[in-house]
């Protein structure tokens, strides 16, 4: 069938240069092509349309117009750039999914903490990203040849809307790229908020949150994404298992080892306790809301509405889900003898985060096979980490960190085209540099400001100590 | 009068509300409490780590009888809350020296 | 104004011929026209384009040449291909809408239990959807025609990207017909698991799901979808009110036939004790997400992004939605005094089912009254099943088993094309046979494995029974 | 770069002419056009198409051929079709962004009453929308010039599904234009819904709801998008700031007037006693979501799927909402020094409502600073209706009514081409209508059935009194 | 000292916290409960069954104070929590043989 | 048997649960309950209003004990319980004169 269809291709392709006055007298022929002018004022004269038809005529062939040359691919830039702001607005949604999730997964006591955290950052993210982090991400200069580049306001952006900002491989507006991009760049601080809820100070990491996503993020994004070194060398990381999940999994893996445990989570003797999650409908609403967003996230990052690319994406982005969920539910299963809701939810997130990387570079087989390696990597992960002592109540450096790593790896694995070792350089560059800034800033921070509530505020919730607030508050007897 | 003071287990509650108004006691006050004692808590899983909760969701009834219902108070509530496994509860029994209906400035066993 | 459109279309079809040529030298011609590669050579050559502008000419003609024949309708195809993957995504958020659904309008000891069965529904749907249910829904080759064809994994799938896949009729490629359908595989099962909850065995539910949503579900399907018996019959069921609906409301019918009510349900001398919603806030959310995802639901089963056909089917699916709430708040004021949210919620889902086999037959009128008659039906439905004991927590199999039934044969009635008889005759066929395949599959389970936990552990809650976990912990004392 | 670009568009209207033919010959010109019926048939007999082929393409061209002139344009029409449908389903979900925020922001005791309240209202929003709002919004003869037309049902509308109906300005078909239209019209009921919440009887307040969406929001609404006086005064309101939310905001405020606070909210000496919000996750669920559906609300009120709009209105709605959050939470830090998710939450919808009037019209640098200023502006509004007694417990009035206006008026301000007076004119004729309109209404209301409940049922809690269900009910005791 | 225990109307707290303030009281632990008596519950409706739930919301009030005080907070809290109609409460006095403030070790009527 | 009645600091009930099982007090009941006291409530906010929220959350615990156990079981959760802050809360000992163990029937000190 593929060879048929290479032979019909080619044979058009000859076919084509004969056919050229064939097509002109068909009457098909005119469907697809604009009047001229002068027909349509015929017409208009004949009474066969109306002026307001005319009008409309005159309205399409000025907007079409205006994208000069590439007004020949007109109609698949208006699809493309259509479908980069839904995915924009999908992606958007991820970030209620971050909320719920942290909020649903920690104690009841902080929750206005961290829905208070995540509305911070999503609105911090954009800002900044406006401000520096896109044109940083994407280096109209370098001042180190592929390694760094600082840029300014999007003011600054060509606001180029035609075919012509980026062809085929980018096809939307200048706009469309900021926002699709935008809407990543609060992630890594996302990723770090989930792992140092509960016991993080508020202004403190507010201050982390901005340098992190405003300078941190596309610093090291361009390495890939702005076209530096990483991808000088080949490496591939189609959505960014790397260079967006890796990337806050050891953020938030520096800023845990600095912060410390939640207090009472590792006692004296080796125990650990628990402390479970206040509200798993919430956790729920959140698992489900960023594998919604995340056919946004992978698929948006086809750049395109590239059919073929669409439906791959989307198909092995919800077959690796759905074994991260399956597999993680056996394994926990087995090795803790009951089907653990929390660990079928990192599952899924597992699964995703495994595939980001290589979502348009496998087959469905492979897709299935790589989310639910991750799926049971996360178990492990997650049990190794309360192991040695790293406290991280939502699971984010076994979910976003350890997963992103094997995810760009796998793509190495699966995919023959792409290099197994430049995989493991660049996931582990990405890995590193992100944990080396974030110990950096979030160092920084402690000494100036400090990073940790008072054990006293800690006990009593963060959401009487830093808000004055409580979430569920409604029976309670007060007066002035 | 008496304040009869039981703890059972939270699906009894209505089983022993029958009971009690069977045999005339036709007030009460329940709150939902947490026990502790020889039934041992369950197990739960967070994450892969193993926990006991020891803490057992229970229902504590506040009931004051003169002191002739006592015994048939005591009785009723026992019959109708067990199971004869651990952890079905208490009954305690204590004074009270007075009592007082809000509404009507009744006091003593009028009051109840 | 139709009158002078059909003369108008005429007045083209006879005008196309000869002004063919005219075209040629309009201005506006230029702009659908892909330039020649001369051309494009000669305005490179010229200055006026720049060499990035040639090489993304050159990447978009590629792409559309990858189309081979059918790149006449390249566009047409990527919105369409777009809208079905878009249409997919808002699909699966309505498996977040079943599972809040769900967990809200059942008890608090068994959230966990409801949450997991619903990761895991989806999950199971969509890899064993990959792994046999696609090849078996729209079969290749017969077992017994047009009734029973078994397929295996879309490995074996074709990966055409083209729109020679299916024309105007199913323009995607294989992989977004999968993805959406695999979408919706997932939705008869998830019916049943509101209609069993709070008493059925988690490890005997789970083998069930991927029985019913693998086999029974596909192959019942492809009666119909898959151009068997029934699609040769001319039954009209556009979106499913009986192949995804009825079917799972009456898989659901025959579980819990086999499983019993909820322990204290019904009791003694006939009395009825209601056990309410824990959570309506919960349930309030899963019905408007489920309502959100019933427009791609419905609009994604037009299959292309078809404008007349979109309109038409997102403007009955929202006045169905609209007037079965409007109905069933009235009727269930009137009946039993009081506004009840959740025949209002119920009546939603009803309106939308009701709407889900006609959705683009009928006009808006007729989608009022096909809505609010389901509307009413589903008071009456679920008062009925109450008073035989057949106890359904969530009112699955009135809303989606009754109401399945009614919105299929309301299509003909109210479409005079479409025939009564054989509309009755289908939706009886596809439920009975859901009825059946779902009453000896469970039957089997219950002989194999038991299909009910014991009564501690329903009294205890399935949580903590099935899970070791509570939905709501926080504020509790623990040690190890 | 313009230059280049309106150079280079220059030079293509000079060479199109030319260039016809040379286009004719060259390969890539194929790609664009249907070939005609001979060929096909040819190739069909050559045995390089299969029949299916041949099938596909007919089906295609009769599809196109369907839209008559207007088939120049198909490709795009289908696209921006599209993209109007599923902007209607973004703005439908934030209907539970409005329910969501609504219950979080109230108490526990009357969250049944609230999810009711919006069930019914975007319910019967969309089936009046059909009876009588569309066409009384886009009068077809108006009864008193440019002021009041009243339509009937939406069956009287030509269903025109071709780029004729509105061509690039309304690229839609006509029951696309009704369905994104409608989910608009509850919106004006929903934000009064909030402001009345906790003390409204349910029965009033569902005969004010139907009058105020059915008659009063088009009605109004027509002056500027029916293309009524204020339209042709130049009033520029792009997706409704005024028309939709100031609106909404000062329907509110005459409703509050009318009914007065809450039992308890303003102590004797002047003390105000908050009535905190019972479910802070809720509300967080709802402003994320009313963000999310907003991309819905304002991009798809580009009315096509333009790309250079598209991507200024996304970037422009996501940087307002943005810097609304992050100046609510600096002012409320300052003034109260506490950060409050409670003004963030406000913030973020402040920002939407203040950028949604101009949000095609500003660049991203106005849009941060108009977002910001309406940040600014809720805090104060808020803690200011709270001094003067007015008892708002959503903050409604301040978000919708003030920011509204503030939102209309910096238009006039950012962009040079709109004129401030006529904004301010504008704006307050807008409120002013929608203020004596509601006062009018709900007056009628309370003296025909009384507007409030009794003092007994609202301390009772709304559920218990109006609807007889709690909506966390669970561990209760019951009995017949 | 006596334990005076009160159930009262939930709404009623805060004027009966004054109440207490303004003859001396200035301690008290309260609970949320769910109350039994004469006050009949009200109707739910679920799906179009109507139950009846018998519970009702009550707060209780365990205030410990000394004998000389107890007539006066038994006449604070009555009147105060008062409205009159079904349901408005009772009030318990027990005796309390020893009470502690655990930060100081004071016991006795200092204690509380 | 006296009812040991003690109001505490939320987060003090795990150790005063070890204090009381070391000096083999095995069972009690405890409730969530909101206190007020000397130690003033917190200021909370809502949308720029501030407010003082004087019901602070505490736990009570219910511990019946034989009488010898009595001394024993108040100091225990005295120093358990301490944090020398203002609100570590109270501890009232209350007569029981009857107690009941559902599942046996057992009366008296066997019972507890
Ligand atoms: N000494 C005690 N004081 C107060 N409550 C107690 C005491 N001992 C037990 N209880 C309560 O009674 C419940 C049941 O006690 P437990 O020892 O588990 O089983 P059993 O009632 O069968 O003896 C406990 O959960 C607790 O609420
Ligand atoms: N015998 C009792 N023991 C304990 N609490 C009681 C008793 N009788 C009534 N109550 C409590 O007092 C509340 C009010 O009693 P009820 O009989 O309804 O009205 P009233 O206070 O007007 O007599 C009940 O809801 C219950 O909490
Ligand atoms: N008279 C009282 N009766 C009952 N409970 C009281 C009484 N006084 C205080 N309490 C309880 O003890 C808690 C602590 O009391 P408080 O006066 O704040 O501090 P302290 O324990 O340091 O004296 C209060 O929150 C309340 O629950």
């Amino acid at each position: 069938m593929i060879g048929l269809l290479k032979k019909t291709r080619l044979f058009w392709l000859l076919l084509a240069g004969v056919a050229g006055l064939g097509l002109l007298s068909s009457p098909a022929m005119a469907l697809q092509n604009v009047p001229s002018a002068e027909e349509v004022a015929a017409l208009l004269a004949a009474g066969e349309i109306s002026e307001d038809d005319a009008g409309i005529y005159e309205e399409y062939v000025e907007m079409v117009e205006g994208h000069g040359f590439h007004a020949y691919a007109f109609d698949f830039f208006v699809t493309s750039m259509l479908w980069t702001v839904i995915a924009a607005a999908m992606v958007f949604i991820m970030h209620l999914g971050f909320a719920m999730l942290e909020t649903g997964l920690t104690q009841q006591k902080n929750a206005v903490n961290v829905m208070f955290k995540n509305v911070f950052i999503i609105s911090a993210g954009i800002v900044t990203y406006a401000l520096v982090g896109f044109n940083t991400h994407y280096p109209a200069d370098w001042i180190i040849p592929n390694v760094l580049g600082i840029g300014g306001w999007i003011g600054d952006l060509n606001e180029d809307a035609t075919f012509g900002y980026g062809g085929v491989g980018l096809a939307m507006t200048a706009f469309g790229d900021f926002i699709f991009q935008a809407m990543f760049a609060a992630t890594g601080a996302t990723i770090v908020s989930g792992a140092v809820a509960e016991r993080v100070k508020l202004p403190s990491f507010m201050v982390f949150v901005v340098v992190f996503v405003a300078i941190a993020y596309p610093v090291i994004g361009s390495w890939h994404w702005g076209e530096g070194w990483l991808d000088a060398m080949g490496f591939y990381d189609f959505a960014g298992s790397s260079v967006v999940h890796a990337f806050g999994g050891f953020g938030a893996l520096a800023c845990v080892m600095i912060l410390g445990p939640r207090a009472g989570k590792y006692l004296p003797g080796g125990k650990i306790r628990p402390i479970p999650a206040h509200n798993f409908a919430l956790a729920t609403i959140g698992v489900f809301l960023l594998w919604f967003g995340w056919f946004g996230f992978n698929g948006g990052s086809v750049l395109s509405a590239e059919p073929a690319d669409l439906g791959l994406v989307f198909t092995t982005t919800a077959l690796a889900a759905s074994s991260g969920a399956l597999v993680s539910i056996l394994v926990s299963w087995t090795v803790i003898k009951k089907p653990d809701l929390s660990m079928a939810l990192n599952g899924v997130l597992a699964g995703l985060v495994g595939i980001t990387a290589g979502a348009d570079a496998v087959g469905p087989g492979a897709a299935i096979i790589m989310g639910g390696i991750a799926g049971a990597i996360v178990v492990g992960a997650i049990l190794f980490f309360d192991k040695i002592k790293i406290d991280d109540p939502v699971g984010a450096i076994s979910v976003h960190g350890v997963c992103g790593i094997w995810g760009t790896v796998a793509v190495g694995i699966f995919n023959s085209e792409v290099s197994f070792v430049v995989q493991l350089i660049g996931t582990l560059a990405v890995s590193a540099a992100a944990f080396v800034s974030a110990f950096v800033i979030f160092s920084i921070v402690k000494v100036v400001m400090g990073v940790r509530v008072s054990e006293d505020e800690e006990a009593e919730g963060l959401d009487l100590g830093e808000h004055g607030q409580e979430a569920y508050a409604d029976y309670q007897m007060k007066t002035r | 009068m008496k304040l009869v003071k039981a703890i059972i287990k939270p699906f009894k509650l209505e089983e022993v509300k029958e009971a009690l108004s069977e045999i005339g006691v036709e007030g009460m006050t329940v709150s939902e409490v947490k026990g502790f004692g020889r039934q041992k808590g369950h197990t739960e899983i967070y994450r892969g780590s193993e926990y006991t909760v020891d803490f057992l969701p229970k229902v504590m009834l506040d009931i004051a009888v003169s002191d002739d219902l006592v015994a048939k108070t005591v009785d009723a509530i026992k019959s109708a809350a067990k199971t004869g496994k651990i952890g079905d509860g208490k009954i305690f029994v204590l004074p009270i020296e007075e009592a007082v209906r809000i509404r009507t400035d009744e006091t003593g066993d009028g009051a109840i």
